[in-house]
């Protein structure tokens, strides 16, 4: 099955859960969630089997555009994953998400009830529609298919960041989320043009081609370079471009967040990756280049993870974290490939981002458990969760573990491969970097597991000593995560070797 | 020279002029009708600069769908809102001098891409006429080689429509 | 029995009697006498046997330590003629020290522990003595501090006891850091540790030739460090008369005729390294010397009489160092010897006097005892004969004519101290007789006493004989101990006997005259006997130097730890994370202008770093 | 002097600097994103000239720069309505359209 | 499944029980109990007469690559690989013991306040993360392993802990520990680099670092031997990085100071003298003196920072910190001789610090607190057996002869003055040496200090506050435990020979060591 049918079947579902809305009259629209996860998950597994990868596919101008490697694969496998989760925790969200966009909405406590139930499919659908477009990106091989496919994602990202339009957090987030992102669009376009007049290609290859030659311009190459690089640092929240995460992160409904922190961060790097491919190949180029990845990785550990220390609302904690993490993911990236190793920065970068999806994805479907039942995003919430609902403080306390990269969770793999790489090309400062950064990290990852195992609620009558309740699709749901973190943790190979 | 190419060169002065100007004038003005409509004489500039890069096809859409459907939208928005306040408000020092400091400053960084850029040398010269016109050229390209961006945009847009219709539905209920 | 077990036997029987006790026994004092005492007279038959044992008897080693695949530390036994000796001794006191504690002890509430310890003791002065090489002896020197720790805090309640257990450990400890390293230098330099192997190397094979006199010397002094601590000698002198806070059998057996004495038997085991270097030997036999001096001079203002014989002792101790120092182990071996009999005689006497005046230990509060305890008076001028060196009727006047002998062969100076503390010797030895024995009673403890139970006395008579004869050839002949050597044999000189004599004379004189009928200390105003009495202050000047720049220096780094250390290394750095933190979270300002400002800031940043860098 | 590809660099260059500065400079978010299309379109010209001198091998401008640029006016247009929108509901909730105004969350 | 993987499975097997339900005590009794039978089981196969191969092996690779030696074959560069040889042999022993010990000595289920699920297995973890340290051959799960245990320790201390500052206290050493792994995995990391990146399998890794210029640059081995150092001193309190261990150790609850100052501490020494020596030969003998320099700190100073302690737990916590430096002399003075007296002695201080700290907890249930001032001592005729079992620990810890602490420190004195004398060079009293004096000189530090709580505790007349508390002394079953740790010690004190003969091969295995 060529891939690009998997983009076509997640647009018809999107398409889909629009049209049962408009036409199927619903007792309780978060079955649509179910439709959406279903057929999600069935793109799924059609991504890792039946789709054919590594061919050219033909000659059709197409495959100039749109490539399936092993990296396409698994970006296009993260994207739906992602989604998938997204659409899990939206469903548990969808009273919050009526009440923001709808205040006047009757809080009879009936949840499934599709009068109280506002814009839901929408929240549904552009979602999928997103995912479309990241799956786009992780193929995408032309400036053209790479700006369409990146613009789909992040217009489809400004509105549901805003889509609780009557909740100010919600619109704020939105407005600051669009203006810096039409910004960065500003500077994506401009480099665009200039990597266009500086090789005359826009096929990747092409520009490769063309960068390694010798009638190259060098200045006019990194001046591109340099442009595309802001717009790239935007989308994945480095330094210093990542001052509009916590706000962004803060202020999105609770699954936005995570859609945004993983999704949008994995759909990045997979641009950046494969746009830096051609300019680190390139030996004119390649250290200047790799010289100010590394000013930004180290940049970036530092402030995501020293800004993160005296932080107390659990949301923007993991906008600061995201950073961090971005930072690690950079220094992957600017550790390509003058020695190449057993591990490529692609393989790192794409078992990081595995990781990652699956920490935080574990850290987002609680919080936003929380979020719903409790009403509150910060600490305060968490205190004696051990207590009421040692479950979900077990599965909170692997996810912060494996964020904070304590051996034997996926987390920890992450790094040690980044670390490997960083050190392969001698960055040893850039080591240094991320050894204090990963030693700050222990601090803000664990205060969450203090809060939760050894402070006591601070009232002890409230609802904060009652357990959450957790449907048993967000508990399946829970409980994969935490099994894959170990598993992961323990036997990296399993996903690793498809990139060896 | 020749006087048609001298003409040519001037041409390029005055619509640049123009555009900038334009430009300017949407950040000076403090009524953002005013801004708007400097915009659009910003974009006409532009456009202008467009047709004398060959590029007509291109130029005319940049004065349809900037200088008419996106400005006109920015108009109708702007005259939604109460905007009496605007006029009131002041520009921050700190906020203008942040903007100067960092637009000279990339100014600065491209004349020094510029004066090290020696492709950029080019003098623009006279097309081959036997060449197919731009329309035919444009339209060929986006119907047999960009037809997978082409479907990717459609996607784009839906997305739009649906989170304009999202976002602006007085009653969702 | 196989001969070549006799020694491990001698060893084992009392470890295994501690350890029954320890675990078995622990709740009958009785029981755990009997056990104790039982080995110890066993072990004192086998140590008469073992005076059999030929010189090339072959005993299996036990080996404790491999240090590498080629080089084993062995619990292993050198029999010959000294560790049979000392054996002897050892055995013999120790006999009689446990049963002299029967009685001594009956009523304890301790008692149990008390005889496992003395038993481990037992085991440990064996190992000691018996030790083939350095290791094991360090080994046992370290055992003989714990069971000495023991016994002394044996009434631990008390402060004093508690403190001076302590202290006798620590001390110790001193003495053994420099042991250690002189262990350490000897092996680094000759690649062994056995006595025997390392002597033929030393004299037959010359393999520190070439080495310098300084690393020589420090390598003797070192060793000589673990005499100082272990027989007492100056500076680390201090713990022996504290130590008398033990019961005082344990000062018969450990503090003044076995334990003590360990350094000087350590001395004479490696004396063949001593004259390897040049000005060793002067040291050693200066700092026996001043130790003999001085504690002769503490001696003469003390009124305890447990510690008047503690500076005794130590002054004795003195004595054979200064011996050894001098090149004349053998003497001081033989002093060894017959100190051991007459000091636990006395100690023993001493723990009569105090037994029958309920536990006083105050020699002006006596007075009068020589009529109420006849047996123990006797015994008691028997021993402080022998101490005093009376001529030719008892053992200690021998063996301490060899030492006066060798000095004045080998060292005048040496000799002048020497002799004078002869006459030290005989006055506090006189003024106690006097002041405890004779006279009229001056307390109701005093005037109270009675002779003790026989079980006590018993082994007091059996002292006196060896105190008497030990010092004459047939015994030491006769049982094989044979302590001196040919060189020193031979026509007596008569110039020393005249002068030891006259000193003799003179301080018994002194003594008897001055003190005759005295109820208090006639001397007490007297500036020079105060600094005597408070043995020269050196206890308090110790006390303020520990305190000074011992707990200064621990204070000074404790504190240093916490409020320096801990704050550059740790404290410093986190509040530096968390204010560089807070400061780059202020960038967040919500603004979306300053957003814009940091947005184009970074680019033009990222622009020149590209770019133009 | 003659107008050379470098001319029209420049032009559009300044055009994007301005467009960057009206984004910091102004306080009003409607004109913050007409400062923002200005720059969309700055970037275009660099894009149309370098189209333009770029020549390909029959000798005419490389039109594939043209296609690219109808794509990014379609996206442009795209991002207005969706941003407007958004506006528009800000203005609704908050009444005001100060981006100073809006600063609820931060640190 | 291998011995060696049952050896670390079953105490998280056990926790994993625990956490679904199974009886806490008995559970975790019989988990630790199993392991040290199994343990001896691994003693009992293990043949002395292979010699330079880790035994009981066993490895489920997780990552091959294509061989580099032998074309077209597959190596393994990650695997989950186990194996022992005597040096982990003997840790494993002393983990098998002190895990034991540590839950027979955990208070009883009413007496735990909070999860008592948590408490035992939050142990089990711990003591699991040790076993898989030492039995892993490969650097990843070496790492990972003792890592294992880093959240239960903090859990441990913040939720379990004594004392006021028990949450500053648990950040401290959490954020310390946290540091110090992260600079070691730095330092691992860049070894793996260094050595061609092609395995993390020790065997492999060895190999090449047998190779003549094995690693590219001298300062580059330098470099990665001095980030190993910091890391692993970080993790055994190497000065001036000990700050964090008194504290912890003081409040952590009796089990987890137990297994983390007895075992885990020892991983870094491992590290050490698994890795960083036998790789790094010339990286080592580069910061010879530094290290040197290091730990006399950490005897004199810590030693003197100790005697000024008026507090028990303070005092136990801070001479587990100034004994770390006679293991590191023994590392330090790069012999045969030296590394065997430090691993025996990272035994007997385990044992020995184990035991200590049970006696610890038994005076903290007692009295509430552990200022000798508040307790004012006399408490040998009140507390015998307690006093007894104390004072031979304090012997123990104070090194004297017939404890296994003993043997290990005059081996380790031995090391250092192995190089004294050589026929080439002639006389060097060197850095090693003087460090050595320095450590014998710590002996009596630690005699001080040792003696001194043991006089102040149960010595000296008895305050009228101890009479009205109703003391009672040890039962039988709190002294079970104590008394095996006890034995262990002896035994060893005794016949040292019984650890050595495993250690000797495998130490004088490692190349680059003076004989």
């Amino acid at each position: 099955m060529p891939a690009y049918y998997l983009e076509i079947i997640v647009v018809v579902l999107g398409l889909t859960v629009l049209m049962v809305e408009t036409f199927v009259s619903l007792r309780d629209k978060r079955s649509l969630g179910w439709l959406a996860i279903l057929g999600l998950l069935v793109v799924l597994v059609l991504n890792f089997t039946v789709v054919e990868t590594g061919g050219e596919g033909g000659n059709t101008p197409f495959w100039s555009f749109y490539v399936m490697d092993i990296p396409a694969q698994w970006f296009k496998g993260l994207a739906l994953l992602a989604t998938i989760f997204v659409i899990l925790m939206s469903v548990d969200f969808s009273r919050v998400l009526s009440k923001g966009i709808c205040p006047e909405v009757e809080d009879d406590g009936v949840d499934d009830c599709a009068e109280n139930q506002v814009a839901l499919s929408e929240f549904f659908a552009l979602p999928i529609f997103i995912c479309a477009g990241m799956m786009w990106m992780a193929s995408a091989h032309h400036l053209v298919s790479i700006f369409v496919a990146l613009e789909t994602v992040t217009i489809g990202f400004y509105v549901i960041v805003a889509f609780m339009r009557r909740n100010v957090g919600s619109l704020e987030a939105g407005v600051k989320y669009l203006i810096l992102g039409a910004l960065s669009t500003g500077f994506l376009v401009y480099g665009f043009a200039w990597l266009f007049g500086v090789t005359g290609e826009m096929e990747l290859g092409a520009i490769a081609d063309a960068l390694n030659a010798p009638d190259v311009h060098r200045t006019g190459a990194l001046f591109a370079f340099a442009l595309i690089l802001i717009a790239l640092c935007f989308k994945i929240g480095a330094v210093p471009f990542q001052i509009w995460i916590p706000d962004v992160y803060q202020g999105a409904p609770m699954p936005v967040t995570a859609f945004l922190s993983v999704g949008s961060k994995a759909a990045g790097f997979v641009i950046l990756l494969r746009l830096l491919e051609p300019f680190m190949a390139s030996e004119m180029l390649n250290a200047n280049v790799t010289s100010v990845l590394v000013i930004i990785a180290a940049a970036t550990i530092l402030f995501g993870n020293l800004a993160a220390l005296p932080q107390t609302n659990f949301k923007r904690l993991l906008a600061y974290s995201s950073v961090s993490h971005a930072g690690f993911l950079l220094m992957a990236v600017a550790s390509a490939p003058a020695h190449p190793g057993v591990v490529s920065p692609v393989a790192a970068v794409s078992y990081y981002l595995a990781a990652y999806l699956m920490m935080t994805m574990l850290a987002f479907l609680i919080m936003n458990l929380i979020r719903v039942q409790r009403g509150d995003e910060n600490l305060e919430a968490y205190k004696g969760l051990a207590k009421s609902s040692p479950f979900l403080a077990f599965a909170m306390l692997v996810a912060m573990a494996s964020l904070a990269g304590v051996p034997l969770t996926a987390g920890f793999v992450g790094k040690f491969w980044v670390f490997v790489l960083a050190l392969q090309e001698k960055h040893y400062y850039l080591v240094a970097f991320g050894v204090i950064g990963a030693a700050a990290g222990f601090y803000y990852y664990l205060k969450i597991v203090k809060s939760m195992y050894w402070d006591s609620p601070a009232d002890a009558g409230s609802s904060a000593a009652v357990p959450v309740v957790v449907a048993w699709p967000t508990r399946i749901a829970i409980v994969l995560l935490v099994v894959g973190v170990f598993y992961f943790g323990v036997n990296p190979g399993a996903l690793l070797s498809l990139f060896l | 020279m020749e006087q048609a190419e001298v003409m040519l060169d001037l041409l390029f002065y005055i619509f640049s002029a123009i555009a900038v100007a334009g430009a300017l004038g949407v950040i000076v003005n403090k009524n953002p009708v005013t801004s708007a409509f400097c915009l659009i004489a910003a974009f006409i500039g532009l456009a202008a600069l467009f047709i004398q890069l060959d590029a007509y096809l291109v130029g005319i859409i940049q004065i349809l769908v900037y200088g008419g459907a996106v400005m006109v939208l920015f108009l109708f928005i702007i005259m939604l809102m109460d905007m009496a306040s605007e006029e009131r408000r002041r520009f921050g020092l700190g906020a203008v001098a942040a903007g100067l400091l960092v637009s000279v400053v990339f100014v600065v960084q491209l004349l020094r891409v510029l004066g090290d850029y020696s492709p950029g040398s080019k003098v623009l010269g006279v097309l081959p006429a036997d060449a197919a016109t731009d329309v035919e050229q444009i339209g060929k390209l986006m119907f047999t080689q960009y037809y997978f961006p082409v479907q990717v945009v459609g996607v784009l847009l839906l997305i739009a429509t649906i989170g304009v219709i999202v976002l602006s539905k007085r009653e969702l209920k | 029995m196989e001969e070549q077990n006799l020694p491990w036997i001698i060893l084992l029987l009392p470890l295994l009697s501690a350890v029954s006790i320890l675990l078995f026994t622990r709740r009958s004092g009785n029981i755990s006498a009997l056990i104790s005492t039982g080995s110890a007279l066993i072990t004192l038959l086998l140590g008469v046997v073992l005076l059999r044992m030929p010189d090339d008897a072959v005993v299996a080693a036990f080996p404790w330590l491999n240090l590498s695949s080629n080089f084993v530390v062995e619990i292993g036994f050198q029999i010959d003629q000294l560790s049979r000796g000392m054996m002897f001794v050892v055995t013999a006191i120790g006999a009689a020290v446990h049963v002299f504690s029967l009685a001594y002890m009956k009523d304890d509430e301790g008692k149990a522990r008390y005889f496992a310890g003395l038993s481990f003791f037992m085991f440990s002065m064996t190992g000691i003595v018996f030790a083939n090489n350095f290791v094991m002896m360090f080994v046992f020197w370290e055992l003989v501090g714990f069971s000495s720790y023991v016994l002394i805090g044996h009434w631990f309640e008390k402060n004093s006891a508690a403190d001076a257990a302590k202290k006798a450990f620590l001390t110790n400890r001193i003495g053994d850091f420099g042991f250690m390293i002189g262990i350490l230098l000897v092996w680094g330099l000759t690649k062994s540790i056995y006595f025997t192997q390392i002597a033929s190397e030393v004299v037959d094979e010359q393999v520190l030739e070439g080495v310098s006199n300084g690393l020589l010397m420090a390598m003797v002094l070192c060793v000589f460090c673990g005499a100082i601590g272990k027989s007492a000698q100056v500076p680390l002198h201090v713990w022996l008369p504290d130590a008398m806070e033990g019961p005082t059998p344990v000062s018969a057996l450990i503090h003044a005729a076995t334990m003590v004495a360990a350094g000087v038997y350590m001395l004479a085991r490696i004396s063949f390294l001593i004259p390897m270097s040049a000005g060793a030997g002067e040291v050693i036999a200066w700092i026996g010397a001043i130790t003999a001096l001085i504690a002769a001079l503490m001696a003469l203002q003390q009124d305890d009489i447990k510690r008047i014989l503690a500076y005794s002792t130590l002054s004795q101790l003195g004595y054979m160092v200064m011996a050894v120092g001098i090149h004349a182990a053998d003497a001081a071996m033989f002093h060894l010897f017959t100190h051991a009999f007459f000091k636990a005689l006395l100690f023993l006497g001493s723990g009569a006097v105090i037994y029958a005046c309920h536990h006083e230990q105050n020699i002006w509060k006596m007075g009068g005892l020589a009529k109420k305890m006849p047996i123990t008076f006797v015994t008691f001028v028997i021993g402080t004969a022998a101490l005093m060196g009376l001529p030719f009727v008892t053992s200690g006047f021998f063996s301490k004519e060899a030492i006066l002998g060798a000095a004045l062969h080998g060292h005048k100076a040496l000799f002048v101290i020497a002799a004078f503390i002869v006459l030290l010797t005989a006055f506090y030895m006189t003024r106690l007789i006097v002041v405890a024995f004779l006279g009229k009673d001056r307390s109701d403890n005093a005037a109270k006493a009675k002779e003790v139970p026989a079980l006590m006395w018993v082994p007091l008579v059996l002292l006196a004989v060896p105190s008497v004869v030990a010092g004459y050839e047939f015994f030491y002949k006769g049982m094989k101990l044979s302590p001196m050597s040919p060189a020193h044999e031979g026509p007596v000189n008569v110039w020393l006997i005249v002068i030891s004599a006259a000193m003799l004379v003179f301080g018994i004189g002194m003594a008897f005259w001055g003190y005759r009928g005295e109820s208090t200390e006639p001397m007490r105003l007297n500036r020079i006997a105060q600094v005597f009495a408070h043995k020269f202050y050196i206890d308090e000047a110790y006390a303020w130097l520990i305190k000074v720049f011992q707990d200064g220096l621990a204070a000074f780094t404790n504190f240093f730890d916490r409020a320096v250390l801990d704050g550059v290394i740790a404290r410093l750095p986190a509040a530096g994370a968390f204010r560089l933190g807070s400061v780059m979270r202020r960038l967040q300002s919500g603004n979306l202008q300053s957003y814009g400002f940091l947005f184009g800031l970074g680019a033009v940043l990222i622009i020149y770093l590209v770019v133009f860098k | 002097m003659e107008v050379t590809l470098n001319h029209f660099l420049f032009v559009s260059g300044l055009l994007f600097a301005i467009g960057l500065a009206g984004v910091l400079v102004r306080r009003n978010v409607i004109v913050i994103f007409m400062c923002l299309e200005l720059m969309l379109s700055a970037a275009n010209l660099s894009l149309v000239a370098f189209s333009r001198f770029n020549l390909t091998e029959s000798g005419g401008p490389d039109y594939n720069a043209q296609v690219f640029l109808f794509f990014i006016i379609t996206v442009a247009a795209a991002e207005v309505a969706v941003g407007l929108a958004i506006i528009v509901a800000l203005y609704r909730a908050k009444q005001t359209t100060d981006v100073t105004q809006i600063n609820s969350m931060k640190n | 499944m291998t011995l060696l993987e049952a050896i670390i499975a079953i105490p998280i097997v056990a926790a994993l029980a625990i956490a679904f339900g199974s009886p806490t005590r008995p559970t975790a009794m019989a988990a630790a109990a199993i392991n040290l039978l199994l343990i001896l089981m691994a003693f009992a196969q293990y043949d002395l007469s292979v010699e330079g191969v880790y035994q009981l092996a066993g490895s489920h690779p997780i990552i091959t690559v294509p061989s580099v030696e032998q074309p077209g074959a597959q190596s393994i560069l990650l695997g989950l690989s186990t194996g022992v040889d005597g040096i982990s042999l003997v840790l494993l022993l002393l983990t098998g013991l002190v895990t034991l010990a540590a839950v027979w000595v955990s208070p009883a289920e009413d007496q735990i306040k909070g999860s008592k699920r948590l408490y035992y297995l939050s142990s089990l973890l711990i003591s699991a993360g040790a076993l898989g340290a030492f039995c892993s051959t490969d650097l990843f799960f070496f790492f990972a392993f003792h890592e294992l245990a880093l959240i239960p320790t903090f859990l441990m201390i913040g939720i379990f802990g004594s004392g006021p500052n028990r949450v500053r206290v648990a950040w401290k050493m959490t954020i310390y520990l946290g540091v110090g792994s992260m600079i070691l995995l730095a330092g691992l990391v860049a070894l793996f680099v260094a050595l061609g990146g092609q395995s993390l399998q020790f065997g492999d890794l060895q190999g090449w670092a047998n190779a003549p210029a094995a690693i590219a640059s001298a300062s580059l081995e330098n470099g990665i031997f001095l980030t190993l150092l910091i890391g692993f001193g970080i993790l055994v309190s190497l000065f001036p990085f000990h700050t964090w261990a008194p504290e912890a150790y003081a409040t952590a609850p009796t089990p987890t100071a137990m297994l983390h100052a007895g075992v885990l501490k020892k991983f870094g020494l491992y590290g050490l003298i698994r890795i960083a020596l036998p790789m790094l030969p010339n990286g080592a003998a580069h910061w010879q003196t530094l290290l040197l320099v290091l730990l006399v700190g950490n005897i004199l100073y810590v030693g003197y920072v100790t005697m000024a302690q008026k507090r028990f737990d303070l005092m136990l916590g801070n001479s587990s910190v100034m004994h770390m430096g006679y293991a590191f002399l023994g590392i330090a003075s790069l012999n045969v001789i030296g590394v065997q007296g430090a691993v025996l002695l990272m035994f007997a201080h385990g044992i020995s610090i184990a035991l200590l700290f049970a006696l610890n907890g038994h005076l903290r249930k007692r009295f509430g607190t552990l200022e000798f001032d508040r307790i004012g001592g006399g408490l040998g005729k009140l507390l015998p057996t307690l006093g007894l079992l104390f004072g031979f620990a304090i012997m123990a810890s104070i090194g004297l002869p017939g404890f296994a602490n003993f043997a290990a420190e005059v081996m380790i004195f031995f090391g250092g003055f192995a190089g004294l004398y050589s026929q080439q060079e002639g006389i060097v009293i060197g850095p090693v040496q003087i460090a050595t004096m320095c450590a014998i000189w710590g002996v009596v530090i630690s005699a001080v200090y040792g003696l001194r709580a043991y006089r102040n505790l149960f010595m000296g007349p008895l305050p009228d506050s101890s009479k009205e508390r109703k003391l009672v002394d040890l039962t039988l079953a709190e002294r079970l435990p104590l008394i095996l740790l006890i034995v262990a010690l002896l035994v060893i004190g005794c016949a040292p020979g019984l650890l050595i003969k495993y250690l000797i091969p495998s130490i004088e295995n490692i190349s680059h060591l003076a004989g």
